[in-house]
């Protein structure tokens, strides 16, 4: 069960070797000779920071770019994979970071995508769905295997993209990010497996940008920098400072900054609050939420996937037009927003947990993008002024420490961590009173992470209140002043900072338990 | 069952076919002739549709299907009217004509990755023009020019009777049969087979399904083909009912095909829809028409009301944005 | 639009009512507009009739399916303007076999199985434009010809005819383009001749649109004084106006028949025998002759 | 320069121009008299093609132009001619009947949700029929029928003959400066204004742009708007051009608007584009119709030329898929 026993002795055969790995784009070279090898039974950490290369690396590994210099062995054999299928066919199974699910397609056709188990090209569903739901039991989902992806929330729709990789029984398995939308029951589910997978031999590269993940189940890490091989070590041999340095390049100061309430008055109070996402059910996903935040105070919202906490924000942001309950007060005025249009002329700004469906125009420039819900104070009368939305966009990009040639160029072309930068500059471009953020570290390198925890920080010190959810435990717990914990759309439980630990946010989560909530002492 | 698009669809339908009950033109439309009719004429926009539905289910268009129509149903009056070959020779050649020129457009947009709308408009006006040139820009009928600039008749091919025939007593027409043959054709391909799924999943996210190793290519490709396909097939039957070749055969037949599949309440967006739907959409319209034709309605009321009620018919079943 | 419905022989009970259903291939094209109204007009003049219009919209297989209406809700004459000879003959066969008269309107049928065939004769229309220019030209000149549509008869029996009717003269078609009746085409076209040819003496153009539309081409280049402009069908708010107006120096009456039409559906209604084939003359309008209605011609 | 969209485009209109210099037709291509004529020629379709270009880069697709310019071109010849109004009340009036129809089915694609390609087909039949009722299905010319069935004549009214002139010693249309007009207005609306980058974002990503307070509705609306009154314009000029109203005009101009469009590098899946692409589209397929046309092609080569060439051209940009 724990860790120690389940390291492999380092004999074990090597499954691929990947050596002198070099790839451009166009100009850029984003890959310089770089190298990883994975052995049988073991899970191979491959870290880096935003746009080092990793994802890169495992697609050529994947057969997705073809043209690259440099030898991949696997099983001792030199192979270039030409197509995903190739891959596939060599033993390769991958779960990509952006998840390559079909939302108009059912859990079954998804998993099954491109191998269907057919007679004379006709497919067998029935087989499909007896199959499908073998494989999801195992990552404890009990789904329809016949509903359509889409209606599931993120959450599940990665652990479906999980059960598409195990299922192929390949063996190495490539987990680009796996967790970034799961909360902790689910990702010790996905640990458990991983052990189980160990055990059969299998090789599996696990990318990550969580510090406590790789603690618990690295046996060996890769790190890369700008797209160079910075060095392999067993994780005993990689203090979590070291490898932080190997990471960034130098030495950082703790993972989480201190962070100084400065509670101020009550910006936002939510009254039996409740949202009916008309878009696909009639029952409320979330309902009587009471809750109230202070200027300058940051507010954690825990809880499972499923819990509603996106749909809490969308609904204080008029994502759902006036599909409400309940009262909603800003800075003691009733309101009530139609459209998220309103809620930004009144200073309310929501981070949505998924940058590149509801986040950017990736077609854009980082300018246009960053200027986007601004653009009205910022073009007066209709007519733009391009040099002040460069300005402002200048302004508040610059302190996020944006790593891009040019402000023009299209956010389609950064990484990860530099386009959630590029969401939060749209947002402060508003002077925001209330800041509801949706997992705002999703796929954020560790370093970006820290600059965005204390940018969470300034921003509080201006008085902004900040709504955060957060499935990464340790970033709730050390970011919030106060935790509210929903168990499916409903208040479970609310923490002060002193009650709040993993054991008690999780019991609430999972609804078992009721904490007392604390007295409204604080007004 | 208003929850599912079939059931929306059929509401659709239903509109048109109370529409047609309470102006029936005196008893017209309850001639079981009149429905044989509608079917009859329906049938060849119809099977234009099955090609339509699968390329639009892998998020393209086409729209060169009414250029394939023509050219097509010249190339098949040219062998079995002047060439008297079998329709055994004349068929098979006909689908290899449709099929290659489904064929390009489909290797243009798939493999060179041009805009299938773009690709297929090229198609349409190139196809259009290969049709004019086979047939030297006359009707290719069965009156045949000698040396000298008079004409001899020759006979009506059998197959071109046999295609424009009726059965159960006159109440079928054959080509209505070859339409529902077409629609279960498509039916199997996309709802059983391998290549359908592979359809819907391009349509659904391209580049998900290119990860996930769908031969995405190919699959979209044969999508065109299978589009030419029906187009010759299409244009076998306007041919022999016509008994001629007409180069100017099936133009805007395109659009008309497109309607029936959006109105059947497949997306243009690719990934979700079905030829069931498509079914429904080809007799909304067709039945749409009829009415108005039955009633006499003059042709300016007639484009109004039909513009009118596709709107309608589209209201009853969009689906709100999630 | 619902306003007349289909033939309900119900209207005036004290004397015999007459339906006629009038298949018409195309109301795009205002000649066959013409047609329907003196179709309407003349019927207008007896009580007894009543005319059903129907628009094939220059689909054959519905032009095809109307026939079958008309059938099955048994009129007492049927007219069509048939878009296609060889489908619509079956069609119409089944109409005489069903015992329902049908006047052929314009363009014939295969065969003979029809009542009766009303039509002027393109070819001899297009002949005479020839001779005229011929005439007009004295014998020599650059003529631009814009031509119908090219897979419809009527532009190949007008274009066929025209080129028997300038045959040994030394006139020289120096240009000559597909306008498809089209107006817009037309003037493009013509603008290219323009720009391709310094002198140009004629514009023979197979439909009024298309003269009327190289006309005004020439006149944006200046040039409509330096050539004539012929056309054909004469209709009075076209090609006749266009006359009167100077664009045009001639044009050839299409007749389209209609009141003819409906004479003979009246012969046939009151039993009489009437002939199978009905060949109807043109009419030439030219600036002489204009004012008084035109002349005829043999 | 190839790099950028604009630079292919350009490379696509230089290949029509080298044809045209080596197809010159003794000359012909080299007079300045052909090249106005071609930019005449164009002008109406590339006026359509600028409210194409707003709505496409919006994401959607407007079907609807053609019908909408024959309706305008109609009612401006009621108005001019038989009312004879001044041009200073028909141009505006003729405006406002463009952008109804053009809020119209704005509204019912933005506002209910409609697809935008079934939305504005609905549209294109219904102000097809419109412009049917309206001219009694003749056109509406200088010759005016009296009660006794005779006819007199008006004369041509003046902004008519005022929109068909020409300047610079005959050396450029009118027309063609009100093209240049309307790219120019268009140009401004999408480069230095607000909507025109909310247009952009929206068909970059729709759902963003929402929740990034983007009045989306309302942006799109008008995007259709603004392309029902471009087509107003463009129906006046082929009124003036043509001195009548022809309820018949403007058929299957939509295709070549939307060709233009695309052939200049606007992507139709919206967010990607610009009217300066749509110009050098408009050029390109202008003038390949008036190579075509100067050489005298007959009709089935030039469907076979126009098609391989629209290919040639749109291959000479294709962006790869990443
Ligand atoms: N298709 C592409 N075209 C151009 N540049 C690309 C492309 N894909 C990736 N890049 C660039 O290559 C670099 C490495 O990208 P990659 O996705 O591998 O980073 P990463 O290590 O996975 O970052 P993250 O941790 O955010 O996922 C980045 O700078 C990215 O902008
Ligand atoms: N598109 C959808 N169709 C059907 N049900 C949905 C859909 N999206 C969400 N739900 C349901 O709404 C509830 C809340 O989902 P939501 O995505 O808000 O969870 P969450 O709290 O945001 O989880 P996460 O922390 O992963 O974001 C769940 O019951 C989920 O099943
Ligand atoms: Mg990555
Ligand atoms: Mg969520």
């Amino acid at each position: 069960m724990n860790d120690p026993e389940s390291r492999t002795e380092s004999r074990a055969a090597t499954l691929v070797r990947m050596n002198g790995i070099t790839k451009r784009f166009g100009k850029v070279t984003v890959l310089k000779d770089a190298q990883l090898e994975v052995r049988s039974g073991e899970v191979h950490v491959l870290v880096g920071e935003n746009g080092a290369g990793k994802s890169t690396l495992i697609k050529i590994l994947a057969g997705i770019h073809t043209e690259f210099e440099g030898r991949i062995e696997i099983g001792g054999r030199e192979v270039r994979p030409q197509t995903p299928w190739e891959a596939k066919a060599l033993g390769i199974a991958v779960i990509h970071q952006e998840l390559s699910l079909i939302g108009s397609m059912s859990v079954a056709d998804n998993i099954f995508l491109g191998r269907a188990p057919t007679r004379a090209g006709l497919v067998l569903d029935a087989e499909q769905w007896r199959q499908t739901g073998h494989w999801v039991r195992q990552l404890g989902l009990d789904i329809d295997a016949r509903r359509l992806v889409e209606q599931f929330p993120i959450a599940v729709q990665q652990l479906i993209e999980i059960a598409k990789a195990l299922s192929q029984n390949a063996k190495v398995i490539v987990m680009d990010e796996p967790t970034s939308a799961l909360n902790a029951p689910e990702v010790e589910k996905l640990f458990s497996l991983i052990r189980i997978l160990k055990q059969k031999g299998c090789g599996i590269v696990y990318i990550t940008h969580k510090m406590e993940e790789i603690e618990r189940i690295a046996d060996r890490i890769t790190v890369l920098r700008d797209g160079q091989w910075i060095g392999t070590a067993p994780a005993a041999e990689l203090p979590a400072a070291k490898l932080i340095q190997w990471m960034v390049g130098r030495e950082m100061g703790e993972q989480f900054p201190r962070h100084t309430p400065h509670p101020g008055a009550e910006r936002l109070r939510l009254e039996n609050f409740g949202v009916f996402p008309t878009s696909f059910s009639r029952k409320p996903a979330v309902q009587d939420v009471s809750l109230t935040v202070r200027a300058g105070e940051i507010l954690g919202i825990g809880g499972l996937q499923g819990s509603g906490a996106s749909e809490l924000f969308l609904g204080i942001f008029g994502g759902y037009g006036s599909a409400t309950r309940g009262r909603m007060q800003l800075d003691g005025t009733e309101r009530r927003f139609a459209s998220p249009r309103q809620a930004i002329e009144s200073g309310v700004a929501l981070l949505t947990n998924d940058r590149k469906a509801t986040g950017l125009v990736l077609s854009l420039s980082i300018v246009a993008n960053a200027t986007l819900a601004a653009l009205r104070e910022l073009s007066p009368g209709g007519w733009r002024q391009p040099a002040r939305e460069y300005a402002a966009a200048q302004q508040t990009v610059s302190p996020m420490q944006l790593r891009a040639a040019s402000l023009d160029l299209e956010v389609n072309a950064l990484s990860g961590g530099n386009q959630q930068k590029v969401v939060l500059a749209k947002w402060l471009q508003i002077r925001p009173k209330v800041l509801l953020l949706d997992e705002p570290t999703r796929g954020v390198d560790i370093g970006a992470k820290r600059e965005i925890y204390q940018l969470m920080n300034q921003w509080t010190a201006q008085g902004i209140a900040i709504l955060l959810i957060t499935s990464e435990l340790p970033e709730l717990l050390t970011l919030s002043d106060r935790i509210v914990v929903l168990h499916r759309g409903r208040v479970a439980a609310e923490l002060s900072r002193e009650q709040a630990t993993p054991e008690t946010v999780l019991m609430a989560a999972m609804g078992s338990k009721r904490v007392e909530p604390v007295a409204e002492s604080q007004n | 069952m208003l929850a599912s698009p079939a059931g929306r669809a059929f509401l659709a339908l239903l509109l048109v076919l109370i529409i047609g009950v309470i102006f029936n033109a005196d008893g017209a439309f309850f001639k079981i002739g009149t429905h044989r009719d509608t079917l009859r004429q329906a049938s060849v926009y119809g099977i234009l549709a099955c090609g339509m539905t699968l390329v639009i289910l892998s998020g393209g268009i086409d729209l060169s299907v009414g250029s394939m129509l023509a050219l097509v149903a010249v190339c098949c009056a040219q062998m079995a009217i002047h060439w008297n070959w079998s329709g055994w020779c004349v068929v098979p050649a006909c689908l290899i004509i449709g099929g290659c020129c489904g064929g390009v457009s489909g290797f243009v947009t798939a493999r060179l990755g041009v805009q299938p709308f773009i690709a297929t408009l090229a198609m349409m006006v190139l196809a259009r023009g290969l049709a004019k040139y086979a047939s030297g820009g006359m009707k290719v009928s069965t009156a045949l020019m000698n040396p000298d600039g008079s004409f001899r008749y020759v006979e009506v091919p059998r197959f071109f009777r046999l295609v424009d025939h009726r059965i159960l007593g006159g109440n079928l027409s054959v080509v209505t049969l070859i339409f529902a043959a077409c629609i279960a054709v498509a039916w199997v391909l996309m709802s059983k087979h391998r290549w359908g799924r592979y359809l819907y999943a391009i349509g659904g996210n391209e580049e998900a399904s290119r990860l996930s190793g769908v031969p995405v290519v190919a699959a979209k490709t044969l999508a065109y083909v299978a589009s030419g396909m029906f187009a010759a097939v299409a244009g076998i039957c306007q041919a022999a009912q016509e008994q001629q070749g007409d180069p100017e055969a099936g133009m805007g037949y395109e659009l008309m095909a497109i309607a029936m599949v959006v109105i059947g309440g497949t997306s243009l967006m690719g990934g979700r829809g079905g030829i069931g739907l498509t079914l429904l959409g080809v007799l909304t319209i067709g039945y749409l028409d009829k009415i108005l034709s039955i009633n006499a309605v003059p042709e300016a009321g007639r484009l109004v009301l039909t513009g009118i009620i596709i709107v309608v018919a589209v209201l009853t079943q969009r689906r709100k944005r999630t | 639009g619902k306003s007349n419905e289909a033939a309900a022989p119900n209207s005036a009970p004290n004397q015999k009512q007459f339906v006629i259903g009038m298949s018409q291939c195309n109301l795009g094209e205002p000649w066959r507009v013409q047609m329907d109204a003196d179709i309407a007009t003349a019927a207008a003049r007896h009580p007894e009739l009543k005319v059903v219009f129907k628009d094939a919209q220059n689909d054959t297989l519905q032009q095809r399916a109307q026939v079958e209406e008309f059938v099955s809700a048994k009129v007492d004459v049927l007219i069509i303007s048939p878009k296609e000879a060889q489908p619509l003959t079956e069609p119409v066969a089944h109409a005489t076999t069903a015992g329902i008269p049908v006047i052929v309107l314009d363009r014939r049928l295969l065969g003979t199985n029809y009542t009766c065939f009303i039509g002027a004769d393109n070819k001899k229309i297009g002949k005479a434009a020839g001779e005229w220019i011929v005439k007009a030209l004295g014998g020599k000149g650059n003529v631009v010809e814009l031509m119908g549509l090219q897979t419809s008869t009527p532009g190949q029996d007008r274009h066929s005819g025209f080129l028997e009717g300038i045959a040994g003269s030394d006139l020289q078609v120096v240009f000559r383009a597909d306008m498809q009746w089209l107006e817009p085409n037309a003037r493009q076209e013509m603008e290219s001749a323009l720009a391709r040819f310094d002198r140009i003496d004629c514009v023979f153009a197979h439909n009024d649109d298309g003269a009327h539309g190289a006309y005004l081409a020439a006149k944006a280049a200046g040039r409509e004084q330096q050539m004539k402009f012929v056309g054909i069908d004469a209709l009075p708010q076209e090609g006749v106006a266009y006359v009167r107006q100077g664009i045009l120096d001639a044009t050839f009456q299409y007749p389209t028949g209609g009141a003819e039409a409906i004479d003979t559906a009246l012969k046939i209604l009151h039993g009489e025998t009437v002939p199978k084939d009905i060949v109807l003359g043109t009419r030439l309008f030219d600036k002489d002759n204009v004012a008084q209605g035109g002349v005829a011609l043999p």
